[in-house]
């Protein structure tokens, strides 16, 4: 029996109502006794956090100098100097990261909520069913909040927990609260933490309410693409993160057969989770398998040049990465928008409580430009309706969306070649350099640098002459909108408990050599190919590759030789030579998930309200790495921030430096790599693996070797070291034309020498290193910074010491 | 006639406005002659050398004078494909950064910090970011861009010199010129 | 009864465990229907917000042209352009808007969350009494929530709310969510009136558990000042917004008899809060009037100057308004700091599970700067002990702390003139030509700026000689620093029930000119004295005049001619010709109350999960208008726009400009002027009463002008009317030489004339402004833009419209 | 010789660095032939005035020019105690600039818009907001500041000249020369 409500009179208590807040069953499933830190509160991980940030040194980079944000301001902190308020440009910068991470960690916690209410409306409480693979089903929840949820509802009291910190973290940004930047900085680890179980809680809640695939390695392949929108249908697009009034949308058409007549289609995460739905259990009512009729219209880079392209009749847009100026694209395109969440309303009217042909004439006839309906119920009626009466509507505006020849023609001769647009272009697209090939007639430079624009519109907004740039890039790219056309992995959820027993062993010894987890936004430095390439990269040599949300989208627009997708090349396992698409953004928990699974299932260690155990245990012995490579969005940085409390290094693309702040190693000092052998309690001198917690790379070379590097674990046993150490390797004469110079810090015994270079580095060691080699033996005698023991246990806890050194 | 580094003295990227102390452009011999008087330069290459490779063999020159090299990102492989790899380090230029950053790191090669940093061939954005660290947490390193972007947050830089190749190479042969000498 | 938990077992249910979440007594005690919007959401009361943005416009003056929040940053939005997002300098302004007003938001509810926990572990659950003059107990929580609490335990659902709100709005901040700037204001009304609620909470706990003042205009006066600390003890500072600790300290020292070896006193509104305990209604444990034991330091703005004086030996922190530096100026001075919230910690070791002595040595012997200590009984004691014994070990810095007359010499000298200081000063003093008068033996421009002067220091960074300004400020005022003593009446509380009797009507018909509530920050555009200055102005005309904060602190420093503080100078009940000091920051909860309770209580209005309502009633007929004439934190930006919220208007001083909103009526087009007469529902050209609702005065004169016309509403009755015409028209003649020009506008009957002027008035409205009068029968013809009505009912709400107009 | 008004062209508050658009300092010649020269000029004064009340003649003489005065704060009491009130408005800073960003407004006088305000004698922080609100909202306003500090968010302002009386008089009074003529 699980949770339930209800009230009942007692007898003799006159006036007085007993409301049962919950009936809980008694926990005899749970053997793991409640851990040290329930619901840790700000300051309780503090000290896991200092020991993150006193190896990993908190580096600023300040996008502003001065301070704005009190009216003892503006404060010039160029040179760390002090504001009125006594706080230093590090302390600044330390704030505005906090700031940043928190309104990350509230999209992911307030989606949470909007679904916690809604789900519980809808389905009423249902059973928190992982299905029979996955019995520890909340890793997040279960190792910070120490309790295991039983239905949908026991996760209300994590979101209260949630919003309890969010609020005391925000309230120590307020001027003159915080004041040292370390501290902002475990604050924002802190925010990082919450973000993790915020999005767990979001993709739990609608994997139980909307029968997602429970961590299905084969889950279908969906549509992807602009093209994939059939344009003798009405088209209607869900846009956003929150996927309830774009479901209903569907349940409509499915129950009103319409299917023959509408295309529905997603963009950004609402487009994963579309795609998601009734493809697990079949313990719903949902029509199984509808998640495969929605498209994946594509990741939110291609918003604008969609929009652009009137690929769409009507648009719903829901919550977080939904471009602010939707209204005012659609609007001169007759494309009628309906707002679905309060947390976006572009000022429109809001019209939840007006009956749907009200709402859907004002609409269709273009009385108002967009609606706000908050109903799920009546947005989809709503917007399914507007959609298959305005497109016929739509008809002679939809032929003027794109350029005619003559008219582009018309608008390459009026550059006056003023620079202006390339000023302000995001990726610095040389603009101006492009129409003077077109007028050339070639049109390659805009073919090629397409997926490289991210259609801000910054560049139309600044140019003198009033060049439309995006309706030239979308001349140009004509054909190819019409058929980008693929197919993607629906996202399959969670890592298997069975998945983590194969390969729990492999991970922490090395043998897998990584688990690499492509993860964010589409703000890539060089377009989206990059992420492909990234992908195959590390799937090709055997690591463990999973990606979500926009990067997972992105990957699927490129094909090898033969025409196949990065999903039909490799299997959708979390197994090494393997591609996963866990899911939508909120799916990102899971691989937190993954990770906390391999400290417990497989090292059998007691993750029960016990985090900063289970990230010490990952920090030392989990081989995992993520990239947002793309990143834009203050999600992104909690995200981020939140894999690195749990202990897992990220690698991220050159504007992150917005963010202001990175982690990084200093290999110089070797009081920072000294780690606690929990045999003993002695202190280890250690290689730096990993060497930094928060990087910044160049280029996607760059990005790929430090990934690889980053991967390295004091864990490691010999043959892992090996392995690694030739992916490294590898990867640097690859791209890099040469071995790394840091190489030999990495090897503890000459079986961790890359086969095939063995003698050569060996001799390498001797003579530039200076390292003793007994040849005879094939053996290193001296030099390494430390020997190779199988048995060392690694920590950074005191308290994980099993008996003192003597 | 010396080409004018100091025309076009607006951040490539123009919303770039950090605060109240900004670069100013100055001229190739100004800046040639400032990199020759310091102590202990660092030359920081990126990839964007690989857009203009040729850059590549000016940037050898400018090491052949002396000065060291850091090669960030994989912009190390030029150097590998051309041969020349004395004085050359390969590091990222965020970790190269957060060293340079402290006082009590002793340099590349051991011997020290250094004095003077000059930035050429790197993403804008990340370089921008990288010489605003050491503005604000390490003034004790002068910063120098010779890339062809104007660099806000730099000491000394050239104006924009992007749409401008064969000036920025020439700006470039006159810096060479001066550290000959 | 009131709520109770706890559990017990139910037969054949084996392995069951009943919680019961609550038992609530039948709601019998009020009368009032659950009103329409319990618990409104973010999106619930967006129209009310609509009503307030049409007529009072948004008004922007970014304080940035760009954006740096995200990697497709920063973004040039310079003449309101998009940035990449789409979002434009508007919306951007909007975001940045709530993003502070949430801050504010925060900080208060987050210490009234700490404050719940606090009072509940320490004191347990208890009734809550505001004993018997206080029936609508807690009219913040009654309108938002539709709940009236009966025990402690019962705002635990109201903190969840608050924070659920909290976590929903700063969700829409993340780029790419809401793109409109006025549902960023809507959303900072929500949050703006969230934070009244969550100051009610706080009060609230405190009130009660530390048995404050409940409403008691008789308050004790306490003493204020820096010279109040009494040089010959130990002298410890609690300096914060949470008395939690500084409480402790000093229940620690009555405990143990050594309050004739310390004295404690407090900074900013720990200060006030810890002069209200146990002075209410004896109902506790707590030593009664321990209170009067304690002393008020000053307010934020002067904590540099003592500090930098010496006059302490040691400082708790706790949280909110506490410069960032605190540490860094207390350790070379030798004064050892215990910061004692989560929300400060400054990067010290956290010592909450250290023995007291070994915390204590180590602040002595001074080997640590500071520490943590989280827990208030512990961090009381250390405190105490600390400022005993390290008082000796400060006996020889304290001297040298000021400097000798060479020394001040010395550095006059060394000043080049550079104004290099005056370039980032906040108000802009002209330090070099105070060195200039000081040089030729003139100390008197370093005397008359002491109190302008902020105490920020930037000119001491700023400055190339590296002079110690502070220093010489301080030496300059050696003398008034340690004469610096007076008498402020202790927060009483919220205003009583009885007193709302009282004054309903006389408010509500005009007859009391209105309600002056002096709120917020010392962060004055003239120093100090100018909040005593407009107190008493608007005292001694009869209005009503409340303070709280830093405002009644800093309005304490001044006297009459008869050595009287205000305090003394006026009683301290709520009407006219009063002043009463409500309390610390978060009483400002009880100013809202109070417009409430004239809503409900005096107009029978149901207040019960009816906000709009209430608001709507204060808007058209309770004349008030708030002050910050110092703000300068974000949580003065979430007070005043509550305030805003629930109908009443604010003045603020012009640095309040970087907040970067007002909210300003225009009063040339006359369709923003209309409002439904709830009679019939016609709509009713009026008056523009009140004109703006977030309006920046330039200086303390013109502040009080307007604030003499944000009283006029559209219900005063014609003696109302005359008596605030007279006050508006007198202030402008005393302060502006000349009748202001608008004052036509507000006549709607000749009884409304100033009598003293009647006549000439009279004869300006014949001949300039065209109006036809009857001499003979002294009336007004013609001219008005409506007649005067007594039973005009003005509304915004169409709900409230009684019977349909024929 | 006329005054510089072109030195120390950086912003009073130092900090005050809003973005690419800045402010230019010009000559007063400059400034008084674009005063001149504009249809509907209107002088924005402010209680600074009274810190140095000369000032108020000469905004007097201004006035005469037939430039028409909004005195703000509560500066119209200098007007009063000269008994000028020809032309002189008295309103808020804050009101009117929140009428200045508007398309449809009508003027102090119900004539029209402005298409120049002039600011002086106003308080440093609240005039550059005020000045920025225009600069954002409502760019069909010219911005011009002849008060003695260098406006950053105007289109046209003096140097600092805070602390140069003698030096602000007589620039004043070379643009009252300009407006005679
Ligand atoms: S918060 Fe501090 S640094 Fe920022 S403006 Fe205010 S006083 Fe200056
Ligand atoms: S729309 Fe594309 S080309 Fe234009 S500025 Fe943005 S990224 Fe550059
Ligand atoms: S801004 Fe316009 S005119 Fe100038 S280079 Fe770019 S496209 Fe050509
Ligand atoms: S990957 Fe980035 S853009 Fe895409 S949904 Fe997630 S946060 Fe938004
Ligand atoms: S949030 Fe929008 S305006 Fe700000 S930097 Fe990002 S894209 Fe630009
Ligand atoms: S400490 Fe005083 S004098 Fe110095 S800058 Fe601050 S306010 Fe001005
Ligand atoms: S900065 Fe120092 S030297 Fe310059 S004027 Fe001010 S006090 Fe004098
Ligand atoms: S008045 Fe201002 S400074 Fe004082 S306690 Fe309140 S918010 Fe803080």
């Amino acid at each position: 029996m699980v949770k339930t409500e209800g009230s009942f009179a007692v007898e003799d208590m006159k006036n007085v109502q007993i409301n049962i807040g919950a009936v809980i069953k008694e926990e005899d499933e749970w053997d793991q006794e409640m851990g040290p830190y329930p619901k840790p509160q700000v300051a309780t991980l503090r000290d896991w956090d200092f020991k993150i940030v006193n190896r990993y040194r908190i580096f600023y980079a300040p996008a502003d100098d001065t301070c704005t944000l009190c009216t003892f301001g503006p404060c010039d902190l160029t040179g760390n100097k002090r504001g009125a308020c006594g706080i230093d440009q590090a302390g600044t910068c330390g704030k505005i990261v906090l700031v940043a991470v928190l309104m990350g960690t509230c999209a992911h916690t307030a989606h949470g909520r909007h679904l916690y209410h809604w789900c519980l409306d809808k389905f009423g409480d249902m059973p928190f069913d992982m299905g029979s693979d996955i019995l520890v089903k909340a890793p997040l929840t279960e190792s910070i909040i120490g309790i295991r949820p039983k239905t949908l509802k026991d996760f209300g009291p994590v979101l209260s927990y949630c919003e309890e910190e969010i609020t005391q973290l925000l309230a120590s940004c307020h001027s003159g609260q915080e004041g040292s930047y370390i501290d902002f900085e475990s604050k924002a680890l802190h925010s990082g933490m919450i973000d993790s179980l915020g999005k767990e809680i979001c993709d739990m809640l609608q994997t139980v309410a909307y029968d997602m695939p429970r961590g299905d390695p084969e889950a279908p392949l969906v549509e992807i693409g602009m093209g994939t929108m059939d344009q003798s249908k009405a088209c209607l697009i869900a846009y956003g993160h929150n996927l309830a009034a774009g479901a209903e949308a569907m349940f409509y058409t499915e129950n009103n057969n319409l299917w023959d007549k509408v295309d529905i289609g997603g963009v950004c995460c609402t487009a994963i989770d579309l795609t998601r739905i009734a493809e697990g259990l079949g313990n719903t009512d949902i029509p199984k398998m509808i998640g495969t009729k929605a498209k994946v219209a594509g990741a939110v880079g291609w918003w604008r040049k969609m929009v652009r392209a009137g690929i769409m009749d009507a648009v719903m847009v829901d919550e977080q990465c939904v471009w602010c100026d939707v209204v005012r694209d659609c609007e001169p395109r007759k494309i009628p928008v309906i707002a679905t969440n309060d947390k976006i309303m572009y000022g429109l009217v809001d019209r939840t409580n007006d009956p749907v042909d009200e709402i859907v004439s004002d609409l269709v006839e273009f009385r108002v430009a967009g609606v706000v309906v908050l109903d799920p119920i009546k947005a989809g009626e709503v917007a399914v309706k507007t959609a298959l009466q305005v497109k016929p509507k739509r008809a002679d505006i939809k032929d003027k969306l794109v350029l005619t020849e003559e008219e582009f023609k018309k608008f390459l001769d009026t550059c006056t070649k003023c620079r202006q647009c390339t000023y302000v272009c995001p990726p610095h697209i040389r603009i101006s350099n492009l129409i003077e090939e077109a007028i050339k007639g070639n049109l390659e430079p805009f073919s090629s640098t397409y997926e490289v624009c991210v259609g801000c519109g910054r560049c139309e907004q600044a140019c003198p002459q009033d060049i439309p740039i995006l309706k030239l890039y979308e001349y140009a790219n004509r054909d190819y909108i019409a058929n980008q056309k693929f197919k993607m992995r629906a996202g399959r959820g969670p890592v298997r408990d069975t998945e983590i027993r194969a390969v729990g062993m492999p991970i922490v010894m090395g043998t897998i050599p990584g688990v690499i987890a492509l993860v964010g936004c589409s703000n890539y430095p060089n377009g989206t190919k990059e992420c492909y390439d990234i992908a195959k990269e590390f799937a090709d040599r055997g690591y463990i590759v999973v990606a979500t949300g926009c990067m997972a989208m992105d990957m699927s627009l490129y094909t090898d030789e033969d025409g196949k997708t990065i999903w039909e090349q490799y299997p959708g396992g979390f197994d090494g030579r393997n591609v996963c698409n866990i899911g939508s953004c909120v799916s990102n928990a899971h691989i937190h998930g993954a990770a906390i699974k391999v400290a417990t299932i497989f090292a059998r260690r007691n993750h029960r309200a016990n985090y900063d155990d289970i990230a010490d245990y990952i920090l030392s012995k989990v081989g995992a790495c993520g990239v947002a490579w793309g990143a834009y969005s203050q999600k992104a940085a909690s995200i981020a921030t939140g894999v690195n409390r749990v202990g897992c290094p990220v690698v991220v693309q050159p504007s992150s430096v917005i963010y202001r702040r990175a982690f990084l190693g200093r290999t110089d000092v070797p009081e920072d790599w000294k780690v606690i052998d929990a045999r003993d309690g002695s202190l280890v001198q250690i290689e730096p693996a990993p060497e930094h917690m928060l990087y910044v790379a160049e280029t996607k070379e760059e990005a790929m070797l430090m990934m690889a590097k980053l991967c390295f674990r004091p864990s490691d046993n010999s043959i892992g070291r090996m392995i690694k150490l030739t992916h490294y390797c590898d990867i640097s004469k690859k791209y890099f034309g040469k071995l790394p110079d840091d190489w030999p810090i990495f090897v503890r015994h000459a079986s961790e020498l890359p086969i095939a270079d063995k003698e050569p580095m060996m001799r390498e060691l001797e003579e530039k290193h200076g390292w003793k080699i007994d040849w005879k033996a094939k053996k290193i005698v001296e030099g390494p910074i430390r020997p190779a023991d199988v048995s060392f246990d690694p920590t950074n806890l005191p308290r994980k010491i099993r008996a003192k050194k003597k | 006639m010396a080409v004018d580094t100091t025309k076009n003295p607006i951040p490539f990227e123009m919303a770039q406005i950090p605060g109240p102390e900004m670069a100013k452009a100055y001229a190739t011999k100004v800046i040639g002659s400032i990199i020759k008087k310091s102590k202990r330069p660092l030359l920081v290459v990126g990839a964007e050398l690989f857009d203009d490779p040729v850059m590549f063999d000016k940037v050898i020159e400018m090491g052949k004078t002396g000065i060291p090299i850091a090669a960030t990102a994989h912009s190390v492989k030029g150097f590998v494909e051309r041969n020349y790899l004395e004085n050359v380090y390969q590091i990222g230029l965020h970790p190269l950064t957060n060293y340079l950053r402290f006082e009590d790191w002793k340099g590349l090669d051991g011997q020290g910090h250094y004095d003077t940093v000059i930035f050429l061939g790197i993403h804008y954005k990340f370089a921008n970011a990288m010489f605003s660290a050491l503005k604000n947490f390490n003034r004790n390193v002068r910063r120098i861009s010779i890339d062809r972007y104007f660099h806000v947050n730099a000491n000394m830089t050239f104006g924009n010199l992007a749409f401008s190749p064969d000036d920025y190479h020439e700006a470039i042969d006159e810096v060479i010129a001066i550290l000959k000498k």
